[in-house]
């Protein structure tokens, strides 16, 4: 397996590798990666859609139903792990099974430092989730910051602190609601008459001059779809580690 | 050394996705096939990114005029030549958040794999399911 | 509304999903009935949009995604090649979710809500993959319907994990060398969209990197739909898995890989440039034979009829990349045809055996024995398509091979010609065998006891199981007998230029 | 010569991954695996792509390193090879 395995990636390497002279060089203004496609958005992303982050408002906007997918298969995430990993204290017995042995965190000096922190982590996430149309941010790292946010609780002050505070029902809920969210704007869309995922159909919602509103509507569609990217993400990203890291079972963590 | 200063990017891609292959296919333990994998994943997103790199531009984030007071349309600078490419870095967004969700289905499964026979060795494991 | 067919196709299931996490988890019955109607609702707009799609005036309906036209939005795009795989994807889910009461209850007692929010988002999944007009969008539902397919592949416990996982570390390097033939062609035409690159493609000459860009995409296709050198990790994962899930993953998920492989060769690249450009016409199609032999024989050696299928699996993947390399305009709509004959085929056999595990409690040789007396409608559906996969007219069966026949005669792919008779052969020989121990109740290698003259109670599987069952088996003969509608209507229109 | 820096980010890179894959230890191998994330986001943000490195840097860096712990102290912390 191991030979295999090395005069596979060999032949890979050195395919690409031929590859190489024929590829735009480093860095090329003129590549065809970087004019077709791409300098529509750079041009047009202002007027159309009033948002500075060019990567924002082709994430939420020109390339949303790709970001829908995306927080889809974070959700599909959640749910498959849960549904091949999640234990039932009422159907085996826990005494029987082998596990790690367990040393209860210590909450004198990590978990004192860690509920310093984790309120500044999440209002640095909400900061990112509202600002991402300035600046580097948006949902996915919003929701990554509070579901770490969490996840560090957890490491410190144990599972079941953190999940006291997220239950089971809540963040899988949460992670269904978040996708809700995102395809809830998309459907609202249609019913106003747009195409899906088209938000300048919300216009009449925002009032004003209808270019101006139409604009508008994006803007604050966007801002939507980014809380629910970050609903479903922050959940996500917990339920995943609390079903690793306590092994189905639901009772302690690392 | 000039071929070597125009490709080096690249260069470095191609020896991930290498080192990933080869972690994910001839590795023996089934985490370090799943550290593989990731490095596979990562060399990718490293391809994209070197492709929508522009020399001598900034982050696609659109700047405001010298002096500007208000946030009009009119008040950034609008030039796709001083901006990164900001398509590669959607599309790689998402690549990223498939290999979070990846990596976590093949640890569960892991995880249940240990359950089942108490070994994470792919070997072992064969010949336990003999 | 006309016009939001399209999207429907992939909304209905998606919402439906929510739905069911939403409700199911407080009311776990209410999830089977839920994923039927979401499925119905999705099979019903497929229709209408493929009977809307015959009515335009250049057979094509695009629907722009934010209303942003392509190339620089998400372009849905529906003609005639994905309507037909769409309406057989949906359709075939639809049976599977009728079918799958039983069973679930049975083998996945406290996971109903996972099951059917997984087996849905893999439809949406699948769906979505199969209407997209862009490669990455693609790329995206492909990791849904891969993400879900593990999961619902590792439901089945024990065996099951370690198949899965080989298919998690297969499927990721198939899916991530797609990306990276992605990510080549965006880094010589700047596109995503598939018709965009389809235009800018020819301009380029022969270029390296298209070259290289087509080998990734190949190579990350075929392990997707397991072609012969990849296709280790099928037979275990599709055998250990919950019956339910076998159902619906292995009718569904090689189909809409071989239909994605069709989209890059003809419709991203060119028939002119894969047949001239590209030398690789000889060493595919001798790939696609020994895929055809190999999986036969290997279905032969089997005592397991679930696995026996998933070697036949192999084998039809086979006849179908053969049929897209010849070349000729016979064999890529034998091709086509094949997608849905085959999807129909195997959900109707899979269905079957699900039966039989069911009532019996294993897939081995020996559950077979009496079958016939104990439950004769579902194995007379068996019998249908075994004909079927054998190729007796009038079941779909026998066009589809007609078809590649004749495509691979006017190419003279002989040595494909004669695969493909050894392989209906075999598969004779193989449902002969079964039905002969269904119906005479002995193995070939036991005597039967001529004073055994006991008589069997009739043991039929529940209604909710043979439904579906003989709709599939009903398809299988109607799709036969409107061959040539399917084929002048919808396959000929859009077949491309440059094919002999 | 920023490329120079440029390049020996690279190496760095390329060892930390052949390290994360060569170590028996498997917490070691995870703690690794962050830092090569972390490189990597770095090299991103060289590259002008803040967004991409920054998603890295919470998912890659941190929530990827703490699901691979996660598994290894489910399960034998040494690995064979």
């Amino acid at each position: 397996m191991k030979t295999l395995a090395l005069v596979i990636s060999l032949l890979m390497g050195s395919i690409l590798v031929v590859s190489l002279d024929d590829l735009p060089a480093w860095g090329d203004v003129n590549s065809p990666a970087n004019s077709h496609v791409s300098a529509y958005y750079l041009d047009n992303t202002m007027q159309q859609t009033g948002v500075p982050n060019v990567v924002t408002s082709v994430l939420a906007d020109y390339r949303g139903f790709d970001t829908m997918f995306e927080t889809g298969v974070v959700f599909v995430a959640v749910i498959g792990i849960m549904a091949i990993l999640r234990r039932d204290q009422r159907l085996e017995d826990i005494e029987k099974v082998e596990r790690p042995p367990y040393f209860p965190p210590d909450p004198a000096i990590t978990g004192v430092a860690a509920r310093f922190i984790v309120p500044f982590m999440q209002i640095f996430g909400l900061y990112v989730l509202a600002h991402g149309h300035y600046s580097p941010g948006g949902g996915f790292q919003a929701g990554v910051i509070l579901g770490a946010s969490v996840i560090l609780l957890a490491m410190t002050n144990g599972l079941n602190g953190a999940l006291s505070r997220l239950t089971e029902d809540w963040f899988v809920l949460l992670s269904g609601l978040g996708f809700l969210i995102f395809a809830g704007v998309g459907l609202a869309c249609m019913f106003y008459g747009g195409n899906f995922l088209d938000y300048s159909a919300l216009a009449p919602l925002m009032g004003g001059e209808p270019s101006v509103a139409a604009v508008k509507a994006r803007y604050h569609a966007m801002l939507w779809v980014e809380i629910g990217v970050t609903f479903t993400v922050m959940s996500a990203m917990f339920a995943i580690y609390s079903y690793l890291a306590s092994d189905g079972w639901m009772d302690r963590g690392l | 050394m000039a071929w070597l200063e125009a490709n080096y990017n690249y260069l470095l891609v191609i020896v991930l996705l290498m080192i990933g292959l080869w972690a994910m296919i001839g590795k023996n333990n089934l985490i370090k096939k799943c550290v593989g994998m990731c490095i596979f994943q990562n060399a990718i997103i490293m391809f994209f990114i070197s492709m929508g790199a522009k020399a001598g531009s900034t982050i696609p984030i659109l700047k405001l005029k010298e002096g500007a007071t208000t946030y009009g349309v009119n008040d950034y600078i609008i030039d796709p030549t001083q901006y990164d490419n900001p398509l590669t870095q959607i599309l790689m967004l998402t690549a990223i958040v498939v290999g979070v969700a990846t990596l976590g289905m093949a640890l569960t499964l892991v995880q249940k794999m240990y359950a089942e026979y108490g070994t994470c060795e792919e070997d072992e494991i064969l010949e336990k399911i003999k | 509304m006309e016009q939001q067919y399209p999207v429907l196709i992939v909304l209905i299931p998606m919402f439906t999903a929510l739905a069911i996490t939403l409700i199911g988890w407080f009311r776990p019955v209410l999830c089977q009935p839920l994923a039927v109607a979401g499925l119905f609702g999705s099979f019903c707009s497929a229709v209408a949009t493929l009977v809307q799609v015959k009515n335009t005036a250049n057979g094509v309906i695009s629907y722009h995604l934010g209303n942003w036209a392509p190339p620089y939005g998400i372009e849905h795009r529906f003609d005639g090649l994905n309507g037909l795989v769409l309406v057989m994807v949906s359709f075939v889910a639809l049976l599977v979710a009728i079918y799958a009461k039983k069973p679930v209850e049975k083998e996945l007692g406290g996971k109903i809500s996972n099951f059917y929010t997984l087996f849905v988002l893999l439809v949406t999944g699948l769906l979505g993959m199969t209407i997209s007009g862009d490669a990455f969008n693609l790329y995206v539902l492909l990791e849904i319907a891969a993400l879900t397919s593990y999961a619902l592949l590792a439901m089945g416990r024990g065996k099951a994990y370690m198949a899965t996982f080989n298919y998690v570390i297969l499927g990721t390097i198939g899916a991530c060398f797609y990306l990276l033939g992605v990510g080549f062609l965006l880094i010589k035409t700047g596109s995503l969209n598939i018709a965009d690159m389809g235009t800018i493609i020819p301009g380029l000459g022969g270029s390296n990197t298209i070259l290289i860009a087509f080998g990734f995409l190949m190579v990350g296709v075929w392990i997707k739909m397991a072609l012969f050198p990849f296709h280790g990790w099928l037979p275990n994962a599709y055998t250990y898995a919950p019956t339910a899930t076998s159902c619906l993953v292995a009718p569904l998920m090689t189909k809409v890989s071989v239909y994605v492989m069709l989209r890059i060769m003809f419709w991203v690249y060119s028939a002119e440039w894969i047949f001239e450009v590209v030398q690789w016409q000889s060493v595919v199609m001798a790939v696609a034979v020994i895929a055809i032999l190999m999986g036969s024989f290997f279905a032969l050696a089997q005592r397991d009829i679930k696995k026996m299928l998933t070697y036949l699996i192999v084998a039809e993947i086979g006849y179908m990349v053969g049929g897209a390399w010849t070349g000729t305009s016979l064999g890529l709509t034998g091709t086509i045809y094949h997608i849905i004959a085959d999807g129909l085929m195997t959900v109707c056999l899979f269905m079957v055996i699900g039966s039989i595990v069911y009532k019996k409690g294993s897939a081995q040789f020996e559950s077979f024995k009496d079958a016939f007396q104990t439950m004769p409608w579902t194995m007379s559906a068996l019998v249908v398509a075994g004909l079927s996969m054998i190729g007796v007219p009038p079941t779909c069966g026998f066009f589809s091979k007609w078809y590649l026949l004749g495509g691979a005669y006017i190419s003279s792919n002989y040595v494909y010609m004669v695969a493909l008779l050894i392989s209906s052969l075999i598969n004779a020989v193989l449902f002969i065998r079964i039905v002969e121990t269904a119906f005479f109740g002995a193995t070939s290698e036991e005597i039967p006891d001529p004073h055994d003259h006991a008589v069997r109670q009739i043991d039929e599987s529940p209604l909710s199981m043979l439904i579906p069952i003989w709709m599939a088996a009903a398809s299988l003969v109607l799709t036969g007998l409107y061959t040539r509608d399917i084929v002048t209507k919808w396959i000929q229109p859009i077949l491309p230029g440059g094919l002999i | 010569m920023i490329w120079l820096y440029d390049f020996g980010l690279l190496v760095l890179v390329i060892i930390a991954a052949l390290l994360t894959l060569n170590l028996r230890d498997l917490m070691g191998s995870a703690i690794v695996f962050g830092t090569y994330s972390f490189l990597m986001c770095l090299l991103w943000t060289v590259m002008g792509a803040v967004d991409v490195a920054f998603t890295e840097a919470a998912v890659g860096a941190g929530v990827s390193t703490v699901f691979v712990i996660a598994t290894a102290y489910n399960i034998k912390k040494e690995a064979k090879d």
